[in-house]
C-alpha cells in the first residue's frame, strides 16, 4: 500500500465532495425553481385543475400511464394528451367514460372509475394544464408520446 | 489498491493519491463540459461569437495572471516546506496564494454583478448557459481550492508539516494547480477564441 | 456473531425474503398482464399488481437495509445493540404496517384506501414509488427514526469504524430525503422536481453509500483484507458516488418543465455516475484476489463479487446507455427505462442484501457457513436469479429500442397500443424469464433448509 | 509474498504488467485507441516468458477480439439488416452494450491480476 493513499485524505474528500457538490444542487435548485414560472404554465393552474390533480393522485392513474415521461410504461403518455386528442377536452372526457367496467377481452383497458360530470371535468382540466408546461425540446418526440 | 506501480513508484504523483481520484474526477467534469461546449459552439458559432463580445476579456486576462501569481505561491510554498522545513514560511506563502484566490473572485464577482445587473442568467441563452455554469462551477472550485490552502495553511503553521512529512501541502497544491489549470482552459476557450 | 442483539437481524432478513417473493409473484402477474391484457381484471388491475410490485421491494430493501444495520453494527461498534427491545418492537410495527398498506392495496379501489386514510388532510398518495397512505408514510418516518435512534447511539457509544459511520450517514440520509414525499404541491413541475430528491437521492445517493459499506463490511469478512485498504477505497468509491451523483440528479429534470441548462448538466454528471460502479467492481475483484484467506462461505463471496459486477451492469452501463439528453430525448419513459430500472435494482440493491443475508444468516444460526450442499443449492439459485435477471434486461433493452424506433423515431409513427402489439414477443421472453427468476428465488429459499455435509476449513477459525 | 523476494527486474516487471493490464481497460473505456498504441510500446519492452509479457499479449488479444466482437459483428449486422429496420437497432444495441460490458469486466479482472503479478488462471499466492 503506498504510503501516502490516507484515510483521512479519503474521508476529506468524501465529505467536501458530498458537501459541495450538494451545494451546488441547492443553489441549481433555488435557480430552477425562480425560473419555473416561466415553463410549468402556474398561471392556468386553477382550482379545477388541482382538483384534477388530486383526482389524477388517488385513482393512481400513474400506476399504468406515464406522465411527462415518469409512471408506468403500461398505458399511453398522458402529457401530451390534450394534443393528441385534438386539443379537445371532450374527447379526453368521451374516452374515460367510455371504457367498459370488465374490460375488454385478452386486452389491455382502463378501469372504469364512475366520475361524476364535475370530476371528469377536473380529470381534463389537468390534463390540459398538463399539456401546457413548456417542456425542453417540446419533449415527446411526436404526438404518440 | 495495492498497486504495486505506486509502491515502486513513490514520485509518481505528488500529495496523496485520494486527492488525484478527486482532481481525476474534476478534470472528467470539467473536459467533458469543455468538448460539449466546443461542439455547441461549432453548431452555433454567429451567435456564440456575437455574444462572446459581451465578455469582460480585460478581466478575465488580469484573472488568469493572478491565478498563474497565486499557483506560484503555492509552489513557493511547496518548496519551503520540502526543502527547507520553514512551516512558517510556508504558511505565509499559503496566505499569499489564498489571497490571490481572494483577488480573482473579487473580480470575478465584479464581472457577475455586470452580467447579473443586465438581467443575464443561465437560461437566457446557450452561450451565456455555457459562460456562466463553467464560469460559476470554476468560482466554487476556487472557494473549495481556498478553503483547503486554508485548512493547510493553518496546519502549517501550528508546525504540522516538516521536510519530511509534507504531503498534505502537496495534495493541496496539486489541487489549487488543477483549478488553475481548468481556468486556463476555460479562460481562451470561453472569452478568447472565436 | 459475537453479539447477542446481532441476532435481530434474522427477523428482518426472513422478513425481507418474505416480502421478496410476494415481490416476485407480483412481477410474474404484471409481466403475464403486459401480454394478456386482461389477466385478473379488474380484481387485480395492472396499477394496483405494479404498486404492490414496486412497494414491496421498497419495504423488504428497508428490512434488509435494517436487518443488516442491525447485524453489522454491534460487531463494528463492538457492544451489545443499544435497544434490543425497540429494534424488536419496530420490527412489528413495521412489519403490520407494510402488510396492511399492501393488504389495503389490494382489498379495496386505490380512492377508497385514499379516503379511509384520509389523503385529503395532507395529500401524499397516487405518487410512483410513494403511493403509501399518508398515514403509513408517517409510520415509516417513525420506523425510521427509532431505527436511527438505536443504531446512533449504539454507533456513537461504541467503536466508531469507517463502515459503521459511512452507513449511519446513508441511513441518516435515507431519512431525510424521505421527508420530501410529504411536499405534494399542485404544480405538476415543482411536484415532479422534488419527487426526485426522495426517489433519485435514494437510490443514485444515500443508497448507494449504504450499499457500499454492507459491501466492505462483508468483503472485509470473508477475504481477511486489512481494514485500513478497505476503507479508503469505500470512502473513494463513496465519495465519487456523491460528486457524479448529486447534480446526476439533472438527468431526470431534462423533460419535466425545468430549465434547458439541466439537459447539459444532467448529461454531463450522469456520463461519470458509471465511474463508481466501475470502481466498485475493481474494488471487489481486488479484495478477493488479494484475500488472506479461503471463507468456507463460498456463496457469500459469490453474492459479494456478483453485487460489484451487476451493479456496473443495471446501474452503470445500462444507466449510462440512456443518461445523455439527446438519447434519453427518445428514451425516455419506454421500456429502456424498465430495463435499467430492473437490472440497476436487482444488481445494487437486492444482491447486496441477499450478500448480507448469505454471510450472515449461518453465523446466526451458529455456523461458520451453510453446508456443502446448500452453498450449492444457493450458488445455483445465484446463478438462476442474475441470468435470468439479464435476461429480463436484455428483452425489456429490446423491446425499448423497438418501441423507441415504431413510436418515436420512425417518420410514421404508430401509437403506444399499436406499438405494444409489435413488442409481445418480447413481453413473452421476459415473462419467461422472470418465471426462471422465481424459481431461482425458490431454490434461494430452499437453500436455507438443505441437509448436508458441514464445510470444515482450518483457516477459518479467526473468520467473523 | 511475492514482493519482498524479488529483484529489481521482477519489480519492473510487475510495473509492465500492471500498465499492460491499465492500457488494455482504458481502450476497452475512456481512451480507446491511444491506449491500444500505449499497449503496443509496452509490449514492445517485454520479453517473452515474462508476467508483463504475458499480460501484454492478453491485453492485444483482448483488444482485438473485443474490436472485432464488436465493430465487426455490429457492421455485419448493420449490413444484412438493413440501417433502416428498426430490428437491426434491437440487435446491434443490445449486443454491443452487453459485449461490450462483458470486455470491460473480463479486463479488469486481468488488472487485478496483473497487480498480483498472477496470470489470469494460475493459483492465488
Amino acid at each position: 500500500m503506498r504510503e501516502t493513499f490516507t484515510k483521512g485524505m479519503a474521508r476529506n474528500i468524501y465529505y467536501g465532495g458530498g458537501v459541495f457538490f450538494f451545494l451546488v444542487l441547492i443553489g441549481l435548485t433555488v435557480d430552477t425553481v425562480r425560473g419555473l414560472p416561466k415553463t410549468d404554465n402556474s398561471q392556468n393552474l386553477t382550482e379545477e385543475v388541482a382538483a384534477g390533480k388530486r383526482l389524477w393522485e388517488i385513482n393512481n392513474c400513474i400506476g399504468c400511464h406515464t406522465l411527462l415521461g415518469e409512471g408506468a410504461y403500461f398505458a399511453p403518455e398522458l402529457g401530451n394528451v390534450y394534443t393528441r386528442f385534438g386539443e379537445s377536452t371532450d374527447a379526453i372526457k368521451g374516452f374515460i367514460m367510455s371504457r367498459p367496467k370488465d374490460g375488454i377481452p385478452g386486452r389491455r383497458s382502463m378501469p372504469q372509475f364512475n366520475f361524476t360530470p364535475d370530476e371528469l371535468e377536473e380529470i381534463a382540466q389537468f390534463l390540459k394544464y398538463v399539456d401546457g408546461i413548456k417542456v425542453a425540446r417540446d419533449w415527446p418526440p411526436n404526438k404518440e408520446g | 489498491m495495492n498497486t504495486a506501480i505506486i509502491e515502486q513508484e513513490p514520485k509518481l504523483l505528488p500529495g496523496d493519491l485520494a486527492i488525484w481520484f478527486f482532481i481525476f474526477m474534476e478534470l472528467l467534469v470539467f473536459g467533458i463540459a469543455f468538448i460539449s461546449y466546443a461542439v455547441v459552439r461549432v453548431q452555433n458559432e454567429d451567435m456564440f461569437n456575437q455574444f462572446q463580445l459581451t465578455l469582460n476579456t480585460e478581466l478575465g486576462a488580469i484573472n488568469t495572471i493572478v491565478l498563474i501569481t497565486s499557483s506560484y505561491f503555492v509552489v513557493r510554498a511547496v518548496h519551503t516546506i520540502k526543502n527547507h522545513g520553514d512551516y512558517i514560511g510556508c504558511s505565509h506563502w499559503l496566505y499569499a496564494a489564498i489571497a490571490g484566490g481572494g483577488v480573482f473572485l473579487v473580480l470575478k464577482s465584479f464581472e457577475y454583478y455586470d452580467k447579473f445587473s443586465a438581467g443575464i442568467s443561465l437560461s437566457t441563452n446557450t452561450f451565456y448557459m455555457f459562460y456562466l455554469s463553467l464560469t460559476m462551477f470554476h468560482f466554487l472550485h476556487v472557494i473549495l481550492g481556498m478553503i483547503i490552502l486554508l485548512a493547510i495553511a493553518i496546519k502549517a503553521q501550528r508546525g504540522g508539516y516538516s521536510a519530511s512529512n509534507h504531503i498534505g501541502v502537496e495534495s493541496g497544491a496539486s489541487y489549487w494547480h488543477m483549478v488553475d489549470l481548468v481556468w486556463i482552459i476555460l479562460f481562451p476557450l470561453v472569452y478568447v477564441m472565436r | 456473531m459475537k453479539y447477542q442483539s446481532q441476532s435481530i437481524a434474522k427477523l428482518y432478513f426472513i422478513a425481507a425474503i418474505g416480502l421478496f417473493v410476494g415481490q416476485i409473484l407480483f412481477g410474474v402477474t404484471l409481466g403475464l398482464q403486459y401480454v394478456i391484457g386482461d389477466f385478473l381484471f379488474p380484481e387485480i388491475p395492472f396499477n394496483v399488481a405494479r404498486m404492490v410490485h414496486t412497494n414491496l421491494l421498497i419495504v423488504w430493501l428497508l428490512f434488509g437495509f435494517m436487518g443488516s444495520a442491525y447485524y453489522l453494527v454491534p460487531e463494528e461498534s463492538e457492544r451489545e445493540l443499544y435497544a434490543p427491545w425497540l429494534a424488536k418492537l419496530m420490527f412489528w410495527i413495521f412489519l403490520i404496517a407494510g402488510a396492511l398498506t399492501i393488504l389495503g392495496y389490494l382489498m379495496v379501489p386505490y380512492a377508497t384506501l385514499a379516503e379511509i386514510t384520509m389523503n385529503d388532510l395532507l395529500p401524499t398518495m397516487g405518487r410512483e414509488f410513494l403511493e403509501q397512505p399518508t398515514i403509513t408514510k408517517i409510520g415509516i418516518v417513525i420506523v425510521a427514526l427509532a431505527f436511527l435512534f438505536n443504531i446512533g447511539m449504539t454507533i456513537l457509544t461504541g467503536r466508531k469504524t469507517v463502515i459503521s459511520l459511512v452507513l449511519l450517514t446513508g441511513l441518516i440520509g435515507l431519512a431525510v430525503f424521505f421527508l420530501f414525499s410529504f411536499y405534494n404541491p399542485d404544480n405538476v413541475v415543482m411536484d415532479k422536481y422534488f419527487w426526485w430528491f426522495v426517489v433519485h437521492l435514494w437510490v443514485e445517493g444515500v443508497w448507494e453509500l449504504i450499499m457500499a459499506a454492507m459491501l466492505a463490511y462483508v468483503l472485509i469478512k470473508v477475504t481477511g483484507v486489512d481494514r485500513e485498504v478497505i476503507e479508503k477505497w469505500l470512502y473513494i468509491i463513496i465519495a465519487m458516488a456523491l460528486i457524479s451523483g448529486l447534480i446526476g440528479t439533472g438527468h431526470h429534470f431534462f423533460w419535466i418543465g425545468a430549465p434547458d441548462y439541466w439537459q447539459w448538466l444532467g448529461s454531463i454528471f450522469s456520463a461519470i455516475e458509471p465511474i463508481p460502479f466501475f470502481m466498485m467492481t475493481l474494488f471487489a475483484f481486488n479484495v478477493v484476489n488479494k484475500r488472506r484467506r479461503d471463507h468456507p462461505n463460498k456463496a457469500a463471496v459469490l453474492w459479494a463479487l456478483g453485487t460489484a459486477v451487476m451493479a456496473f451492469l443495471g446501474a452503470g452501463v445500462w444507466g449510462f446507455l440512456h443518461t445523455l439528453a439527446p438519447v434519453n430525448f427518445y428514451t425516455h419513459g419506454t421500456q429502456i427505462t424498465a430495463a435499467h430500472g430492473h437490472m440497476a435494482f436487482y444488481g445494487a440493491y437486492v444482491m447486496v442484501i441477499l450478500t448480507m443475508i448469505s454471510y450472515s444468516m449461518p453465523l446466526m444460526r451458529g455456523k461458520q457457513a451453510g453446508n456443502a450442499r446448500a452453498q450449492v443449492i444457493e450458488m445455483w439459485s445465484f446463478w438462476l436469479m442474475t441470468v435470468a435477471m439479464v435476461f429480463i434486461t436484455l428483452f425489456l433493452t429490446g423491446a425499448g429500442i423497438l418501441q423507441v424506433y415504431l413510436q418515436r423515431y420512425s417518420d410514421t409513427p404508430l401509437g403506444f397500443m399499436a406499438t405494444q402489439d409489435k413488442l409481445e414477443i418480447f413481453y413473452w421472453a421476459r415473462e419467461g424469464a422472470g418465471v426462471i427468476f422465481l424459481i431461482g428465488l425458490f431454490l434461494y429459499i430452499y437453500s436455507f433448509f438443505a441437509k448436508g455435509e458441514d464445510v470444515v476449513m482450518p483457516e477459518a477459525a479467526v473468520a467473523s | 509474498m511475492m514482493k519482498s523476494e524479488t529483484s529489481k527486474n521482477n519489480e519492473q516487471q510487475l510495473k509492465n504488467a500492471s500498465n499492460a493490464a491499465l492500457a488494455s481497460l482504458l481502450n476497452l473505456t475512456i481512451l480507446p485507441v491511444i491506449s491500444f498504441i500505449a499497449l503496443l510500446f509496452i509490449y514492445k519492452k517485454t520479453q517473452p516468458g515474462n508476467i508483463d509479457h504475458y499480460h501484454a499479449v492478453l491485453g492485444i488479444k483482448i483488444n482485438i477480439t473485443a474490436a472485432l466482437a464488436l465493430f465487426l459483428v455490429s457492421t455485419l449486422m448493420i449490413v444484412l439488416g438493413g440501417f433502416h429496420s428498426p430490428w437491426t437497432w434491437v440487435y446491434v444495441i443490445t449486443y454491443f452494450t452487453i459485449v461490450h460490458t462483458i470486455f470491460i469486466v473480463f479486463a479488469i479482472w486481468a488488472l487485478v491480476r496483473s497487480w498480483s503479478g498472477d496470470k489470469l488462471r494460475s493459483k492465488h499466492n
